[in-house]
């Protein structure tokens, strides 16, 4: 078997002399669904922001195509081809819907300071074809008919949706997605979860955060499950489903987790 | 406002001279239209990236002093007993090396400062101008400090036929600062339509989600700020040229305060903003002059910036634009970062 | 060795105003997220009222100072009421504009009112100083640092002890959640917002005799004051009162053994040094928000 | 909409003349001051100057059968607003003559347009060397330079008990400060003066102990204070605080007037140069000038202490005027050339211009009076 694709080894985070993750290690490996559940406060969006370069652990490593990631910037990350989704909607809403896809495929685009002054025609090229992928992107989502909207004036469900499209948008190797049916009607939620799918079945490795528990053991792979900032289960749904010490947790913790509540 | 419109207005204020020869109006247009160029230049920052630059005066200054100082040269010890001499320059090559001197402290204070955000960033690119303008006044054997620098030759331009000739003529004046000014107008619109424009407008409406698909913050806000700079010092180097005298107080507040008042009161964020505001708050104090007394003066021109903030809080461009029929094209072929057209 | 003593006393002396005028302003950035560009004009509009109060009508000096504090405080309200309650939500960069019409427009109303002309302002303190050993200083300064600490220790009472001052401190870690729990942020605001001017009101009463008063006496101060929030940290209260001995102390030794052509440009630079090297500001503490 | 505002602003500007007689036109004068701003309070003060001169002249029958019209123009106290108002006066009012601009540095970025419009400008203040030296045959300056000053401060020397041995300076730092610290280190270390330590102060500094504190330290028997009317008050009062204990002398030609009512606690005595002394004008060169131009100050309750300054708006005034008169037209080249040819009688003395800076291109320079005044415990006297 070849080498996981993110490989995250007793990292340790705290925020504000908190300990909010105390030793986290999961693998995921390319192709998968992963889906990390736990209880409210289990450190989930923390461990996310660990990954994803926004807070720096105090301890652990994580490897992500087996190179050390941690020190690195967001961006940086992003550019390696892993992105993330946020909990809280978050879009460019005074933009265009056509204009969040466009600044979402930044990383499709080269033109630097020279190709803003000088028409070359490789700068038009550039320009056209990230249209049409980002034309292509809507179109995915089921927003092609909105792309002149501003992102603002979109029904909630739609804004859930463009905040996938954009993390998903630059062709990531790996998607974390953060809560993405959070707040969601079942018809949306369904619709969501096809998306999942469908990113999927595009070859993108897929990291989950989400609290509908119906939605994450019809579409995981296999659950990773956090509490109290460290791992009590790894495996696949079935044998999650029955891990009476994950019970435990959900019970004591906090038993509205096991439902709709976002955070 | 579209392309023909834009080129319509240049056009009008070219043929302003020949039409209407008023020297005093050329005067105030040649004055505030230096003040504009500022502003266009602060507006890619403060507009487009959202960062309150405070001391953007510092950059006009900066290339105030660096053309002044290019054109009439300098002999200076800079320690070890070594010294750096300038022969006098060309006016161009000063207006090249203002644009030259204040990018590279954009980019300077682009990685100092972008650190931070907010109201921090704020009081920073304050301090900043204001120890610029502190070694200004006490750096004496460059700068002449509080002596100012005076002297300095009027604008030059190649004509075909005739070669180097002075601009001194108020018209001459007046189209150079124009033309300097459709330059920075074209500039800052090329950058907004581009790839990097739409990566600065991201940062500006949700600085976390742009990071996370990959836009280099500090990158693209360093760049941001080294062109916004250059321009500011393009138009530090108009104001040297046509004042003719560079003294510490270049890098007065109240510039930088004039510069912002035009952007916000225009419409940040939109490329005619600057234009329109500036065009305002311009003409505004030499339409006050005379009117009544001087601090009732300055008490209307801070009471206008208060009462339009207060009931145009986007700006007169964004508020005519939503005033004036849905002008735009359904289907947008071309959507672009701003929210109304482009001239 | 004497001159340094001299430096320190001096030093010393300047940082307790400046901590008084540095604390009014970073409440009103802690609280309100505002930066007030018109706290020079309060400073200024605080001497003003001293002189007027004791100048012209003849009021004792001692009432004439808490009079102008109270009017500083009355003038604070109003411009929060009338020009940024209307404002609230709006960008920070509106608000700032706002407020730098709003000091243009203070600084040519005392213009207008008062004359360009410096006046004096009488005090009951003599003209001559009290020498301690080497050192001198004027009874009027030592009044002035005296109730400067008394200020800042009243404030802090005013904080810790009352319910006002919970209320202002809760807005100030978190107005979401303070205005969920009962608080009225509005309320607050303008309490908050009047008593920072009411401590810049308060800074120009005090420090208007000790030296002159005139319109644009609050220009270097409000940029001073800047300064001082900075270095301690923006929004921070202790910090503001140890930014403020500390550019006391900065200014008056770099002044007095550096170079005294750059004894205002110090402040400045010690700002830019502690940005590049800890953002944050001096001081750090869990109170400071974000 | 532009018109009308034009016309408005020409009613605001007639109540001034109506009460005068006249059949002609009015003769405007220009006039560029900072009245608002950091320096407003003497640019005020020279205003006032010019514009009570402008009255007693019209009173007398005004200049060539026409009243004289004063067209004062604010520059805010910054360089680009004096260029602003010159343009304005020069093209908006059409002056042919100008009376400016206070400080050297806006006086100097008024110079580029005098050459470019070709009007006159007679310079009431500023110190700068460099304004009549670098060849602008439109300036006309009244105002002493730092260097005559210090040399006329010089031929006093021997007035002074005890003697002044070695000398400290606390200077503004701006072009005022800096020049009268160069120039009087040259005039005095000619007289075999020593010089001690020059310490500088920003123009908005209030707080002077580090300055004055480290003036101690200097074995120096008196400081040279440069500086605006407000940091001399500051100065001379820290001074007492520090117990610096040396005497002060104030150059620049204004003077500390707060001390009066708010004196300094006896045996602190202090000097100033100043041009003209309003406590004497019996003392002055033409006492009956000076009479006329106090009491007509006097008469608009305006500060008494204005008046050590506002004297160069109305010499200004009176020398304009006369040029006018010599000329025989309102024209700024006729004005220009009867400007050399003026022989008057100010408040400050004798107005005369000299040729100085490069031949064929030479501007004005006129050489001023000079009086030491003294204050202790709140009484002026003349040394």
């Amino acid at each position: 078997m070849t080498a996981p694709l993110l490989r995250v080894e007793h990292v340790m985070v705290q925020i504000g002399g908190l300990v909010a993750v105390s030793d986290l290690g999961f693998e995921v490996g390319q192709g998968e669904v992963v889906s990390l559940i736990g209880p409210n406060g289990a450190g989930k969006t923390t461990a996310f922001n660990a990954i994803t370069g926004y807070i720096r652990p105090r301890r652990g490593t994580i490897h992500f195509e087996g190179r050390d990631i941690i020190g690195l910037s967001p961006e940086r990350i992003a550019a390696l081809g892993l992105v993330r989704s946020f909990q809280r909607t978050s879009i460019f809403g005074a933009c265009t819907v056509l204009e969040n896809a466009l600044m979402a495929l930044h990383l499709r685009g080269r033109a630097g300071l020279l190709e803003a002054f000088i028409p070359l025609p490789g700068r038009r090229r550039e320009e056209a074809r990230l249209r049409d992928e980002a034309m292509a992107m809507l179109d995915f989502v089921g927003l092609s008919a909105r792309a002149a909207a501003r992102a603002d004036s979109l029904a909630y469900g739609e804004q859930r949706r463009l905040g996938i499209a954009l993390a998903a948008a630059a062709a990531p190797r790996l998607l974390l997605l953060d809560e993405p049916a959070a707040g969601l009607n079942p018809s949306e939620t369904a619709d969501c979860m096809a998306l999942i799918r469908q990113l999927r079945d595009r070859g993108t490795t897929i990291l989950l955060v989400e609290h509908d528990m119906a939605m994450v053991m019809r579409i995981s792979d296999r659950i990773v499950v956090l509490n109290q900032g460290r791992i009590i289960a790894d495996g696949p749904p079935a044998a999650i489903r029955e891990n009476p010490e994950v019970i435990r947790a959900y019970l004591g913790g906090a038993p509205e987790g096991v439902g709709h509540a976002a955070a | 406002m579209s392309g023909l419109v834009g080129w319509a207005f240049v056009l009008a204020m070219a043929l302003l001279p020949v039409v209407a020869p008023d020297p005093y109006m050329l005067a105030v247009l040649t004055s505030a239209g230096i003040f504009i160029i500022g502003a266009i230049s602060l507006n890619l920052l403060l507009g487009y990236t959202g960062q309150l630059s405070l001391g953007h005066a510092a950059f006009f200054g900066l290339g105030a002093y660096a053309s002044a100082l290019a054109s009439l040269g300098f002999d200076i010890g800079i320690g070890f007993g070594m010294r750096l001499r300038l022969e006098p320059q060309p006016v161009y090559v000063g207006f090249l090396s203002a644009i030259l001197v204040a990018g590279v402290f954009g980019w300077l204070l682009g990685r100092l400062a972008f650190r931070i955000r907010g109201a921090y960033f704020v009081i920073i690119t304050i301090c900043f101008a204001q120890v610029l303008r502190m070694l200004a006044l006490n750096w004496v054997e460059l700068t002449q400090g509080p002596m100012a620098l005076v002297g300095i030759p009027p604008f030059s331009l190649w004509w075909p036929g005739q070669g180097v000739v002075d601009l001194t003529s108020k018209a001459q004046t007046y189209w150079l600062v124009l033309g300097v000014g459709v330059l920075a107008f074209l500039v800052v619109r090329q950058i907004v339509h581009s790839r990097i424009g739409r990566a600065l407008v991201a940062l500006r409406e949700n600085e976390t989600l742009a990071r996370s698909v990959g836009i280099r913050a500090t990158h693209y806000l360093v760049i941001a700020t080294v062109v916004s700079a250059g321009i500011a010092g393009a138009a530090g180097s108009l104001f040297a040229h046509y004042v003719r005298i560079v003294d510490p107080d270049v890098f007065l507040f109240i510039y930088t305060v004039t510069m912002v008042i035009m952007v916000i009161t225009g419409g940040k964020g939109t490329l005619w903003g600057p234009v329109v505001g500036g065009l305002i708050f311009g003409l505004l104090p030499d339409m006050l002059r005379g009117s009544a007394r001087p601090e009732a003066q300055w008490i209307a021109y801070g009471a206008a910036m208060i009462l339009l903030v207060m009931f145009l809080p986007r700006g007169i461009v964004p508020a005519v634009a939503a005033w004036l029929p849905a002008r735009r094209p359904a289907t947008q072929a071309l959507p672009t970062p701003v929210r109304e057209g482009v001239g | 060795m004497d001159q340094a003593l001299q430096h320190l006393v001096n030093g010393t002396v300047l940082g307790g105003t400046y901590a008084l005028l540095g604390i009014g302003l970073t409440l009103i950035f802690g609280v309100m997220r505002v930066v007030n560009f018109t706290h020079g004009e309060l400073y200024t509009f605080g001497a003003y009222m001293t002189y007027a109060l004791v100048s012209l009508l003849q009021l004792d000096f001692f009432l004439s100072l808490l009079l102008a504090t109270l009017l500083g405080v009355a003038l604070g309200a109003a411009i929060e009421v009338l020009l940024l309650r209307p404002l609230r939500g709006a960008d920070i960069d509106s608000v700032m504009l706002a407020m730098i019409g709003a000091a243009l427009v203070l600084q040519n109303a005392a213009m207008w009112a008062w004359g360009g002309v410096a006046k004096l302002v009488p005090t009951p303190f003599g003209g001559t100083p009290l020498v301690l050993g080497p050192v001198s200083v004027m009874p009027l300064r030592l009044f002035v640092l005296g109730v400067a600490c008394a200020l800042l220790l009243g404030f802090w009472l005013l904080l810790e002890r009352t319910r006002a001052g919970i209320a202002m401190r809760a807005t100030f870690q978190d107005s979401e959640t303070a205005s969920l729990m009962g608080v009225r942020v509005g309320w607050v605001s303008t309490a908050t917002f009047a008593i920072g001017s009411g401590l810049a009101a308060a800074a120009g009463a005090l420090l208007g005799p000790v030296f002159m008063v005139s319109p644009t006496m609050g220009d270097l101060v409000g940029l001073k004051a800047f300064a001082i929030v900075i270095l301690g940290g923006l929004g921070n209260l202790p910090g503001a009162v140890i930014g403020g001995f500390a550019l006391g102390y900065v200014e008056e030794f770099g002044g007095g053994f550096v170079s005294t052509e750059y004894r205002d440009a110090f402040g400045f630079l010690l700002i830019i040094l502690v940005l590049a090297i800890r953002p944050q500001g001096l001081v750090a503490l869990k109170e400071r928000v974000g | 909409m532009l018109t009308r505002r034009t016309a408005l602003l020409t009613g605001l500007a007639l109540p001034a003349l109506h009460r005068t007689g006249f059949a002609a036109d009015p003769i405007k004068i220009g006039m560029t001051q900072p009245l608002t701003g950091s320096v407003a309070a003497s640019g005020n003060y020279v205003a006032n100057g010019a514009k009570i001169a402008v009255d007693v002249l019209n009173r007398a029958g005004g200049v060539l059968g026409a009243p004289i019209q004063l067209v004062l123009e604010d520059n805010k106290s910054n360089p680009r607003e004096a260029v602003a108002a010159a343009e304005k006066l020069v093209l908006r009012d059409r002056v042919p003559v100008m009376i400016g601009a206070w400080s050297s540095t806006f006086t100097l970025s008024i110079m580029p347009k005098l050459l470019e419009y070709k009007v006159p400008m007679v310079v009431e203040t500023s110190s700068a060397a460099r304004i009549t030296t670098s060849g602008n045959p439109y300036v006309f300056r009244i105002a002493p330079t730092s260097e005559m000053e210090a040399v006329a401060f010089a031929e006093q020397l021997a007035k002074f008990s005890p003697a002044i041995r070695k000398i400290d300076f606390l200077s503004v730092n701006n072009d005022f400060g800096r020049g009268a610290t160069e120039k009087f280190t040259a005039a005095l270390q000619a007289k075999g003066i020593g010089i001690g330590r020059t310490e500088t102060m920003t123009p908005e500094a209030t707080d002077l102990s580090a300055q004055i504190t480290a003036l101690k330290q200097s074995d120096g028997d008196t400081v040279f204070l440069t500086t605006g009317v407000e940091q001399q008050t500051l100065a001379l009062r820290q001074g007492v605080e520090q117990r610096l204990g040396k005497r002060w002398v104030t150059t620049g030609g204004s003077f500390p007037d707060a001390l009066l009512a708010n004196p300094l606690p006896a045996g602190n005595t202090s000097y100033h140069i100043l041009f003209y002394a309003p406590w004497f004008p019996e003392r002055a060169p033409y006492p009956a000038i000076a009479k006329a131009y106090t009491d007509e100050w006097n008469k608009h309750g305006w500060e008494f202490a204005g008046l050590t300054e506002g004297f160069r708006g109305y010499d200004a005034v009176l020398t304009v005027v006369e040029a006018i008169k010599l000329a025989g037209r309102a024209e700024s080249e006729a004005i220009r050339e009867a400007l050399w040819k003026v022989k008057l009688q100010g408040v400050n003395g004798d107005i005369a211009f000299m040729k100085e800076g490069p031949a064929g291109r030479e501007s004005g320079q006129n050489k001023p009076n000079v009086a030491i005044v003294t204050l202790s415990e709140g009484k002026t006297g003349l040394l």
